[in-house]
Formats: C-alpha cells, structure tokens, sequence
C-alpha cells in the first residue's frame, strides 16, 4: 500500500474550525455570515474531493500533527472507508448550510451566529473523525464533536432543552469516558499502540478472552452515538434540536461518527482474525440485531415524527454494525455502503419534517393528514426517500440492503437474514401510511386546504436535491461502491 | 550572567519586594510595574535555566561560595527546572490580569499587597530551587506566612476564621516537616538533599529513618491539602479576595506535590519508599478515597469558588496517587500534572476573578446568564472546565492519560475508577454551572429578568492574560509529548519501571 | 473533638518515641550530627571566617542564605501584620475625648457639643488613665541604657553571644517599652510609622544588597570574599567584615519589624494612644 | 524493666520534648479558644526547638565560641571541646519564625475578635450559622 504525506486532511478539518471567528465577526450581518460558511462548506467539499483520485487509486495520504507517545499522535490517515464518510458528511453540509438558512430564518431563531459556528465546529471534528488514524485521534474528535453538538441541542435554552441536553451529555460524554477511555488504554497497555492496523493491533498481544470480550463490550457500548440499545436514548431525546441540526447530525454525521468508531475498532484494533477466532462478531451481531428489531417497533409507536426518526434511526445504524460484524466481505461492503445510503434518505426525511414545521407548525404524524394537498414537493421527496430507507428500488437503499443481505447468506447467518427481511417490512410499516394519509386520505378527513403552499424555496431545494441523490445512488453508486469494496478487500486480503 | 540564573531567580523578586514595600509609601502606583518587572526577571531566569538544564544537565549553585553539604547549595535538575518555569509564569501572568481586581478591592493597601505578593513567589520558587532541606522550611514558611496574610483580607466575615485555622494547620504541617528533617539530622548529620540521599542506604533499616519519612510526609500532606488533612483549605481559598486566591490555589499544592516527589526521588530515593517500606498500595488507596471524597465534596456545594477548591483537593488525590503508584507511567503523570494542574486551576481561578469583578459575587444564584453578559469570560471557562473533566486536546487529558496508564500497569484498578469517577462528576459539576449561565435569565438590579443582557466583560487587561493561559492550556496538551520526552523522562531515575 | 485531640497526640507522640530507639543517647560526642558537618565549622571557623563565635558564623555566612531567608520571614510578618490590621481612615467618633492634664479626668463631648476654651484639655482618642509618673520616668531613664546594650550586642557578636537578632529585638523592645510605660501615640511621635516601615524594608535589603553586591562584583551570592577588593583586606577578613553588615541590617530590620507588629496589633491598627 | 529505666534515663531529652510536644498538639486541635490554639502553637515549636538543641550537645563540649580567638592562631580547635554550633544556627531562624508565625496569629486573632467580640470557636461558629 503507497502512502503520501500531505497536509490536506489536517486543512479539511482546519478549514471550518477556522471560519469560526469569522462568523462571530459577521454575525451583526447574516448574509455575510452565511456566505463564510458557504465558503467553508465548499472548500472542505473541494478538499476531500481533491483526496478522493489519490484514494481510489490505492493510495492512503498521512499526515501527522503531533506525536504524543509511541504509538499516540494526531494523526491522519485518509483511506477508503474514511473517504466514503468523509464524502458523504462534507457534501451534505452544503445542503444542509442551504437548508439551515431555509429554516433558521422561517423560524426567526435567536443565537444564530452561535448555531453556525457550532455547526462548523461539529464538521470540522467529522472530518478529524473520519480521518483519524488511530484510536486517540479517534476519541479526540469523537469528545470534540460531542460537546460541540451540545449548545446545538439546546439551541432553545428551555427547560424541554436542558434536561435533552443533560441526557445527551450523561449517556454521550458519559459513556466516553467511563467506557472508552479506560478501554482505549487498557488497549494501550496491551498492544504499546493505537494505530489502525490492517490485522488490528490486538491480534498476537497477550490478551485473554474474557478481557478481550470486556473491552469489545467496553467500545460498543462506549461510543453511545452509535445509539446501539441501551445506550440510544438520548437520541430521540436529541429532536428537541433545530431539524437542520437533527439532519445532518443526528441522522449523518453525530450518529455515523459513532458507528465508523465502531467499525474502526472492529477493523482497525480488534481485526477480523481475532474476532472470528473468538466469535466475538456474531455476539455484536446479536446486539446490534436486537437493537434493530426494537428500534423499528418503537418507531411504529411514535407519534411525533421527528421521533419516529429518530427511532428509524437507531435501528438503520445498526444494519451497519451488523453488516461490519458479520465478517463477510459482502455484509461489510453492505454495511458501509449504508452509511452513504441511509445518511441521504435519512436527511430527506428530516429536512422534510422540518420543512413541514416551518411551513405548518406541525410535528406530529396524527396531525399531518392530507398534507400532500398542501406541500407536494416536499411529501414526494418523503416517498422517495423513505422507500430508499425501507430499501426497495429505484432507490440507493436499496444496493446495501442487498449486500447485507447477501453478506448474512455468505456468513451462513439465516437468522440475521430473517432480522433483515422483517425490519425492512416494519421499515415499510411505519413509513408508508404517512405518505398514504398525506396524499389519499378522504377529503373530508383532510386538515389542509386544497392549496399548494410549501416551505420557503431554501428549504425544499435542498430536499429535492437529496431526494434525487437517492435516487441516482442506485443507478451510480459509484464512487462509495468502489470506496466500501476497497476498503473491504484491504481488510480481508481478499 | 546566565551562570547566575539559579540565585537570580529568587534574589530579584526578594529585593525588589523590599523596594516595593519602601515604594508603597512613596508613591503606590510604583508598585505594580516594579513587581511586574521583578516576575519577569524571575520568569525570564527560570526559562533560562529551564533551557540550560536540557543543554548540561543538572546545574549547581552554592551559595555563599561555600562547598555542599557545608554551604547551602542549589540543583536545578529536569523536574524544579520545570516547576520554577510554572510557577513563575503563572504567578506573573496572574498578577498581570489582576491588577484591576486588586484596585478594586485594595485601593489602599496596594503597596503590602504587593510586597506580600511577590515575597510569596519568592517563596515558592525557593522552595523548588533549593537543595537543602532547612531552607526548604524557612522558605516553606515565607511563603505560608504571606499566603496566610493574603488569603485573610478576602470576606470580612469569614475569610480571618480561615485563615486562622489554615494558619494552625499550617504551621502543625510546617513543624512536622522541621522535625522530619531534624530526625534525618540526628541520624545522618547533614541537612543537604544529596548528602543525606548518599548516607541514607546504610540505614533503611533504621526506625527513626522511617519515622522521618512518614513524619516529613505527614507534614507536607497537610500544607497540600490531601484528603483527611484537607479541612483548612476550602474554606480559607473560598474567601479569599480573588486576586490572592488565584495566585496561591494553583501554586501552593502543586509546590507541595514538588517537594513530596522531591523527597521521594532524591531525598529518601525510590527504592527506600517503594520497596523498603511498602506502603505505596495504602497511600494509592487513600489517593483513591481523596479524589472520590473531593469530587463528591464539590457536588455539595453551592457557589463556583468552592466548589473549585474540593476539585483542587480532588487533583491532589490524583498528584499524590499518581507519584505513588511507583511506576514511570504514574510519575510521568503526577509530574506532568503539576505543570497541567497549575495552568487548569489558574484559569478556573482567574475566570472567578473576572466574575466577582463584574458581578460581585460568585455563587451560584450570581451566576445567571453570564454566557450572554460574558461570553469571553464564559469561553474561558469552558476550555478550561474541559481540561479538568479531561477532554482532549487539553492538557488535563494527558495527564490523566498518564495517571490511567499508570494506574493500569500498576494493576490499581481502583485508581482508574477513582479518576474516572472524578471526571464524570467534574462533567456533573461544570455542566451544572454551564446550565446556570447558559439557560436561566440574567436578572438585574430592578430585578427584571433579560434572556439577553448586555455585554458586560471584564476589561480587556483581564481578559488577555486569561486568554494567554487557555491558549496555555491547548498548547501544553499538543506539546506534551515534548515536554515528556525531553524533560519528564529526566525526571524519573533510571531502573524504574 | 477532645477525645479526637488526644488520639492523634498520643499516636504523634507514639511514633516519634518510637523513632527514638535509633536515636544517639543524650550528648553523646560522637553522634553522626556531632561528627559530619559540624566539625568544620568548629574547627576553620577561625581560619576561613576569622569569628570566634560559631554561631555567628555560621548563621551569617555558611548559612547565610537561610538567615537571610530569616530575616525575611520577619520582615513578612511586619508586613502582613500591617496589611491585616491598619486601617487608614478612621470613622469620626460620635463622640470626642477630652482629658484634663492636671487631673487626668476624662471628659466625654456628645457629638454638636463645644468644649469651653481652655489650654487645660488635650484631645485624645481612648479613655484610658496614664501611667504613674514613677513608670513614666523610671523606663524613660531605662530605655537609653537598653539601647546602648543593644548596640553593643549587635557590634559583639563576632566575639561572644549576640548579634543582629538578639540586638535587634531589644532595640524594639525599648520602644516598645517606651509605648507601654507612656503611650502609643509618644512612641510613634519618636519613631513614625513611615520610617519604621522603610527601615524594615531597609534593613533586609541591607543583607541582600550585600549578597547581590558580591554577585555583580562576580562571585556567588553572599558569597562575602568577594568584597575584599572594596574593604581593602584580605578575603577572610572581608568575610568577618562581610558579617557584620550583614548583622547591622539584621538588627535593624528585626528592631523594626517588632515595633511594627507591637503597634499594629496592640491598636487594631489604628494606631491610637493608650492600651 | 532495668533496661527500658536505663533507655528512658540516657534519651530523657526526647522524652521531655515530645511530652512537651503533645500537650502543645493537643492544645491546637482540642482547644475551643484561639488564644489558646496559638499559644498551643508556641508550646509546639518550642519543644521542636528543645529537640534540635538537645541535638547539638555534647558531652565535655562547651558553649562554641573558639577561646581566646584573637592572638591564638596557631592554637588548634577541636571539635570534640565544643558542641555543635549547627543546632543552634537553626532554632535561630526557627524562634525567628516562630515569632513571625505568632505575630500574624494574633493580627488574625485581632481581626477575628473584632468582627465577633469573642474568641471561642464555637461562638464564633454558631454566629456564622445564624446568618
């Protein structure tokens, strides 16, 4: 494997961090506020971009920042699976800046400045995130980006906020540093290293199993934005946020930033050997096949729809965990090529709620019959993106959920297959009545007007572009096909 | 001149604290440049010697020309190099941004403000350059006597109570140290560190050698506040007028740390208080029970002040257990600690300063909606409240990384759990006063309540200073791998593990 | 907590009788603190001090640093004293004191109220009696004698017991004589409070100066040898003379500070006559 | 019994001293009155001074100031004819601090008696509470 050093990954997390005092310095003027953060969306998007020839070629680029102990620096290392998050999370940002402007201003929020550059900061530990190459670098931005979500969460400084923000601190940051920091230095300890290895750097140390296991739980459990039950309560405590900020982090880049942890660790310190010698994949397949069962029939009960989400939510993140630890190379590849397709339909559906707020003031499902009369733009690109999450075609939902599904066959796994099959029918379950209502109720059970009035357009171009991304991803799912399927073939040799 | 650097360093603010207090009946506006051109002489020296030690190596100073063990001498190796700087540092950044503070609540005394001020950084810098263990006590005293002096002219009302009990306590340390050094005396006949370390090993067996260990630490224990000998401290910090409070919180434990690990490493030497007398599991142990005790202290209490000085007896419990868990690892990260600590505690402190200055007060109730009045302050706060839960890139991670580490290659487990406890509850803690700032309305005078107040931030004479330590804060954390790798690693004898 | 009192002294007092088993027996001259450092200031003090008394030598010159340290620890307990207690402005009394001088009789003034005009009364700030004219006189006639055994206690130090300390504290203590056999406001009238806070100051800064001095003359500091070039002797001899400038400041500062700390604690700061 | 009689005899200085000692620690932590916490305080550092002094006799030693200093030059000193001066030099600056130490006890005692009009502790406290 050739490496470069370039500074490129550092500037792609600097880019957005650096933009900060300038937004604070613009803030009296909005318009130039967000046209800074315009620029930094761009800009990042350019930089990943420029990385991305280099990566597909084979190539990894390395760039260390400071060097700690042996073993522990900031380091970056752009490789596929990075690249493929990378991508995914900087491209949105664009959207969602659009979008976030779109809502902010329909609503007339307080603390605007503060809301983008918090934002900004939260991108820019994305990227670190994605970037890292190793477990330090890891939990560096991991702990960045969950306190720089936090004055995002309560952005409205109510009450409803503060005791959000109190559970999202205690499962998050608790988590982090009751879990995995004591397991990252156990790591430590063990292997004298923190750098992703090929073989995971645990493979060959002295470890027994119980702790092995212990320190497996330790990282799952530990990196709670992954939201794997029980550590996912916070998240739809999490919806009181602004929708933009429940779009991009809390259905792409928070939520995702923990389960590429925990694909990191399953990949890059524990290593498939290791953990197929131990059977520990099948034990977080459990986990993470139970989390999606119970997050999809939690999500049939949900009223609001914010939270019907979010719950939606937990469970699609953990098909990723469960393609990752199946261990075979076609429920890997399914698993994360998911993290591109869930996170496009799943922001679809999220600026679609919010566009619905910003025009109706609604948040519950109950509320909003008939309400393709009145928004159908916005509830069409709700269709779309919500048959991408249920994964049916024409939609880019559609190609993981086929590797994964082929990934549970290769593994001999009907079980998990089964799981699969039946979270997809009560995916379908608690998506399509709401688009069904919204377009076919009767005319005397509608609540709106026969009257096409939709969001600002900030708001609904953003969806629609998403919408017809999901779309497009099936027909090309380049380059994240090719990114998952290298980053496969690097891990398994194969 | 630079072979001069380690006497300079305590010579120059010693006489000019005599010229400021002559200057403070002269003309009191002559006081704060004077005292600030003496700490940076100091600082300018400490730096200086720092860099000089990397060059040679251990350098030695004797003073009156007169030869060790007979003369009092000075070694300045990797690890007093180290603190001198901090302290220096910290005590002149500190008496920059307080100016304004110490106006405010001392027009008239500005001049004994000053003189006590500085003679208690000579103080403390004496106490880490010295080489000999009976100057290290007149020094210890120096220090104790001014700082008591400081920490009484805070709350009228509660602050000379205070003082007074931090004042038995103190001298009851100051004297056990006296003795434990008069023990070491009655055996070995020298009072010079290094003498007495070269004498020692014939009598590791020797009863009254032991006594002088536990006698010496007992003393020490109490002048840093550790656990069950912490009582004096809370209270005499808390009511202490601000400037003085956030010139002694960060300098006098973490000195104390210095001198405990001085007599660990030079004085008896690793292999007498690790091996020959075995008790490094219980002193972890009560490590353990210091930072568990302190960090659920500090849940107990109802204004910012206070609460941040059970966190300090919380970092202590960290020092001390870390220096005692016996491996590299731990000492690396009770060393690098002092440094982190300093820095960590003198920020949370000069942000009290900011807020008793604008506010006049610092409880909790006075707290409201300070993110909206100072945000500057307030960001400040934030960053160095994350360097004390641990949060990375700060430097309070790194040290806890270290003590962790230790903790783990210790085979101390309840250690790990002690210091992860106390970050969870750090996160409690500083969220709970996060909250207050951030979501309940800033009331004023007429008793209005303001979502968005005004803009009221301290003067930018406190500001900047402040920002200079947070700044401190990031830079120490990226750089800890430097200062590890090429002064803490010099620090740690050669052989320990 | 009387019961928390005697567990702890009687634990204390265990651990340190315990110690004591090691320990040499009583005046035994061949102890290891009799036989280490000690014998070289016994034996070449003469030689490289030209001080008979070894205390004196040692104090102020092979330990010289810590007694400068010592100084300077009195010097801080003026100083802190001063800063605790003084109090500048003074509330107007809501009611003001006259004695008359004849009878000593003390006469309260409400607040508006005139006294007659009379030179018999003098304003004064607390009631209190003065002292017998036996008191007044006889200390009065003490205190110069004081003083001069003082200074010779200062100036002899080299030869037999004394020096800056011992001298020092009785030269404040005949002030401080001076406050209590007349009052408060007589000694500060005698020695104000601005001089004796600058000689304090002075008086310490005399023994450091004297240790910068050799410092930029180019030796080690306090290191006195050094200024036998400006005291045209040889650099024994400076060493002695070295000391005793050293025990000038001493004395001073030591004098000072005690009048200092009498006067700021026995007023409250205030600095008003009378006890 | 003869044996601990005679060990007690030849150490009877630290006896006295630690004795003295205690009572003064005893003083400091079970006193109500701060007068009496400080003069607690003195009895304390005295005793220290009495055990560092104890610690520079010597048998057949006397007080060390070399006899007739001047005009004697060739006169060898021996150690063994004077006690040991270093002692002594300590408790010098230990009196000295002692002093120092006292003085500010008593501006602290000053200023406390000033804002409560009492010296006992619990007086004080109970004051503090009712507020």
């Amino acid at each position: 494997m050739e490496t470069i050093t370039s500074i490129r990954p550092l500037l792609a997390v600097l880019v957005s961090l650096l933009i900060t005092p300038l937004l604070v310095v613009s803030g009296r003027k909005p318009n130039v506020r967000e046209a800074w953060t315009f620029v930094a969306a761009v800009a990042k998007f350019l930089i990943v971009l420029s990385m991305l020839p280099a990566v597909l070629h084979g190539t990894e680029i390395v760039y260390t920042v400071v060097q700690f102990m042996p073993g522990a620096a900031i380091k970056f290392r752009v490789d596929a699976l990075g690249m493929l998050f990378a991508l995914v999370s900087s491209s949105l940002w664009i959207i969602t800046s659009a979008y976030s402007i779109g809502y902010m201003r329909g609503l007339k929020e307080h603390g605007q400045t503060r809301y983008f550059c918090y934002f900004a900061i939260c991108l820019s530990a994305t990227i670190g995130a994605a970037f890292s190459a190793n477990l330090l670098t890891l939990y560096l931005f991991y702990e960045i980006l969950s306190l720089a979500t936090y004055p995002l969460v309560t952005h409205h400084q109510d009450m409803e906020a503060r005791s959000s923000g109190r559970k999202y601190l205690l499962y998050v940051v608790g988590a982090s540093i009751g879990l995995v920091l004591p397991a990252m230095l156990i790591c430590y300890d063990l292997a004298g290293t923190l750098e992703f290895s090929r073989h995971g750097i645990l493979a060959g140390t002295a470890a027994s199993r119980p702790m092995l296991f212990a320190l497996l739980l330790m990282f799952v459990f530990g990196f709670a934005k992954a939201a794997i039950m029980p550590m996912h309560s916070w998240l739809p405590a999490a919806m009181v946020a602004p929708t933009p900020v429940s779009a991009l982090l809390h259905a792409v880049a928070v939520v995702k930033v923990g389960v590429f942890s925990i694909v990191r660790i399953l990949t890059g310190v524990f290593g498939i050997q290791l953990l197929s010698f131990f059977h520990f994949g099948t034990a977080v397949c459990y986990v993470a096949a139970f989390t999606i069962l119970v997050g999809s029939f939690i999500a049939l009960s949900q009223d609001g729809l914010k939270r019907r989400l979010a719950f939606s939510t937990i469970s699609q993140l953990s098909y990723i965990v469960l393609g990752v630890a199946l261990l075979s190379p076609k429920g890997m590849i399914g698993g994360m090529l998911h993290i591109a397709m869930h996170a496009f339909g799943k922001i679809t559906l999220f600026f679609c709620a919010g566009a619905i707020f910003v025009a109706t003031g609604r948040k519950n499902i109950s509320e909003m019959v008939g309400i393709g009369r009145r928004m159908p733009v916005t509830m069409a690109a709700f269709f779309i993106a919500s048959l991408s999450i249920i994964g049916v075609p024409p939609c880019g939902g559609f190609i993981s959920k086929w590797y994964l599904a082929l990934g549970a066959l290769q593994a001999h796994q009907i079980g998990f297959l089964i799981v699969l099959l039946f979270s997809s029918f009560l995916n379908a379950c608690y998506f399509i009545p709401i688009t069904y209502t919204a377009f076919f109720c009767r005319p005397e059970e509608a609540m709106f007007e026969n009257k096409v009035q939709e969001a600002p357009l900030f708001c609904v171009v953003p969806l629609v572009i998403t919408a017809i991304i999901s779309v497009i991803l099936l027909f090309y799912p380049q380059p994240f096909f090719r990114l998952a399927s290298m980053m496969v073939e690097n891990i398994t040799g194969m | 001149m630079s072979q001069d650097y380690p006497a300079l360093l305590v010579i120059v603010p010693l006489l000019s604290a005599f010229i400021i207090s002559a200057a403070g009946w002269v003309n009191k506006r002559l006081c704060f440049p004077l005292s600030v051109a003496a700490l940076s002489v100091s600082a300018y020296s400490c730096i200086g010697l720092l860099l000089r030690v990397l060059n040679e190596g251990v350098v030695h100073y004797r003073l009156g020309g007169w030869p060790p063990p007979w003369g009092i001498a000075y070694y300045v190796d990797y690890l007093n190099g180290l603190v001198l700087c901090v302290v220096s540092v910290a005590a002149l950044i500190n008496l920059i941004a307080t100016k304004k503070s110490i106006e405010q609540e001392f027009p008239e005394k500005t001049g004994p403000f000053y003189t006590l001020y500085v003679l208690f950084v000579t103080g403390m810098l004496g106490i880490t350059v010295t080489g000999d263990a009976f100057n290290l006590y007149v020094l210890l005293e120096i220090g104790s006597i001014t700082g008591y002096a400081l920490l009484a002219m805070g709350d009228e009302d509660r602050a000379p109570l205070a003082s007074l009990n931090y004042l038995y306590m103190g001298t009851i340390g100051a004297c056990f140290y006296l003795l434990g050094v008069g023990y070491l005396y009655i055996v070995t006949g020298s009072l010079n560190m290094v003498d007495i370390a070269h004498i020692l090993p014939g009598l590791y067996q020797s009863k009254a050698v032991t006594a002088a260990f536990i006698i010496c630490m007992v003393g020490v224990w109490i002048k840093m506040a550790f656990f069950p000998l912490h009582a004096w401290l809370p209270n005499a910090y808390t009511f202490a007028p601000s400037a003085a409070s956030s010139l002694i919180a960060p300098l006098m434990t973490k000195v104390m740390i210095y001198v405990m690990i001085r007599l660990i490493l030079t004085v008896f030497t690793p292999a007498f208080a690790f091996t020959t007398l075995a008790v490094s599991h219980y002193i972890v142990w009560l490590a353990c029970i210091a930072i568990v005790m302190g960090a659920i202290l500090a849940l107990a209490q109802h204004d910012l002040k206070k609460m941040l000085t059970y966190i300090i007896v919380a970092e202590v419990g960290y020092m001390v257990g870390g220096a005692w868990l016996g491996n590299r690892a731990g000492m690396t990260g009770a060393v690098l600690h002092i440094v982190n600590d300093a820095l960590m505690t003198l920020c949370a402190f000069l942000v009290v300063c900011n807020i008793v200055y604008k506010v006049r007060g610092y409880a909790f109730a006075d707290l409201k909606g300070l993110f909206a009045k100072m945000p500057f302050t307030m960001g400040a706060f934030v960053i160095g409240a994350l360097s004390i839960i641990g949060v990375p890139p700060t430097c309070g991670f790194f040290s806890k990384w270290y003590l962790i580490l230790g903790a783990i290659q210790a085979h101390h487990y309840d250690f790990m759990v002690a210091l992860l406890f106390s970050s969870l509850i750090n996160v409690v803690l500083f969220f709970r006063v996060f909250e207050i700032g951030f979501y309940e309305p800033f009331s004023d005078h007429e008793g209005h309540e303001h979502h968005s107040a005004v803009m009221a931030e301290a003067p930018l004479s406190m500001l900047i200073p402040l920002y200079i330590v947070t700044a401190g804060l990031i830079l120490a954390g990226l750089y800890t791998g430097d200062i590890v790798n090429h002064i803490i690693r010099f620090v740690i004898p050669e052989g320990f593990i | 907590m009387k019961i928390t009192g005697l567990i702890i002294a009687v634990l204390a007092g265990a651990l340190l009788m315990y110690a004591t088993v090691d320990f040499p027996p009583f005046g035994d001259p061949y102890s290891p603190a009799s036989m280490h450092v000690s014998p070289r200031y016994i034996e070449k003090t003469m030689e490289e001090t030209d001080v008979p008394n070894m205390v004196t030598s040692v104090l102020a010159d092979y330990r010289g640093y810590d007694t400068m340290y010592e100084t300077t620890v009195i010097f801080s307990a003026g100083v802190a004293c001063f800063f605790l207690l003084r109090i500048f402005r003074r509330k107007e009394p809501g009611e003001r004191l006259y004695r008359h001088v004849l009878t000593g009789v003390t006469i309260h003034v409400k607040k508006g109220a005139k006294l007659p005009p009379s030179d018999d009364f003098e304003r004064i700030d607390t009631a209190w009696i003065p002292h017998d004219l036996i008191i007044e006189t006889g200390c009065r006639l003490l205190i110069p004698f004081i003083q001069l055994f003082a200074l010779y206690v200062i100036a002899h130090g080299h030869h037999s017991p004394g020096g800056g300390f011992q001298g020092g504290v009785m030269l404040g203590a005949s002030v401080i004589l001076l406050a209590i056999s007349q009052d408060l406001r007589t000694a500060v009238r005698r020695f104000s409070e601005k001089v004796d806070a600058l000689l304090c100051a002075m008086g310490v800064f005399i023994y450091a100066g004297t240790g910068a001095l050799c410092l930029l003359l180019g030796a080690n500091f306090l290191d006195y040898s050094a200024l036998a070039p400006l005291l045209h002797t040889d650099p024994v001899m400076a060493r002695s003379h070295g000391i005793f400038i050293v025990e000038i400041g001493v004395g001073i500062a030591v004098m000072a500070t005690m009048i200092w700390i009498y006067c700021n604690v026995s007023s409250k700061g205030e600095y008003e006559e009378g006890l | 019994m003869g044996d601990l009689v005679q060990v007690v005899i030849a150490k009877y200085n630290y006896w006295i001293y630690i004795t003295l000692m205690m009572i003064g620690l005893y003083a400091m932590i079970a006193k109500n009155n701060l007068i009496k916490k400080i003069v607690g305080m003195n009895i304390f550092q005295t005793a220290i001074i009495l055990f560092y002094i104890s610690i520079g006799m010597k048998k057949g030693g006397t007080l060390p100031i070399v006899e007739h200093g001047h005009g004697a030059h060739h006169h060898a000193v021996h150690a063994a004819d004077y006690i040991n001066p270093l002692p002594h030099v300590l408790m010098l600056t230990a009196i000295v601090v002692s002093v120092a130490t006292l003085g500010v006890a008593l501006a602290l005692g000053v200023k406390v008696y000033n804002r409560y009009n009492t010296l006992e502790e619990d007086e004080i406290l109970a004051q503090i509470r009712k507020k």
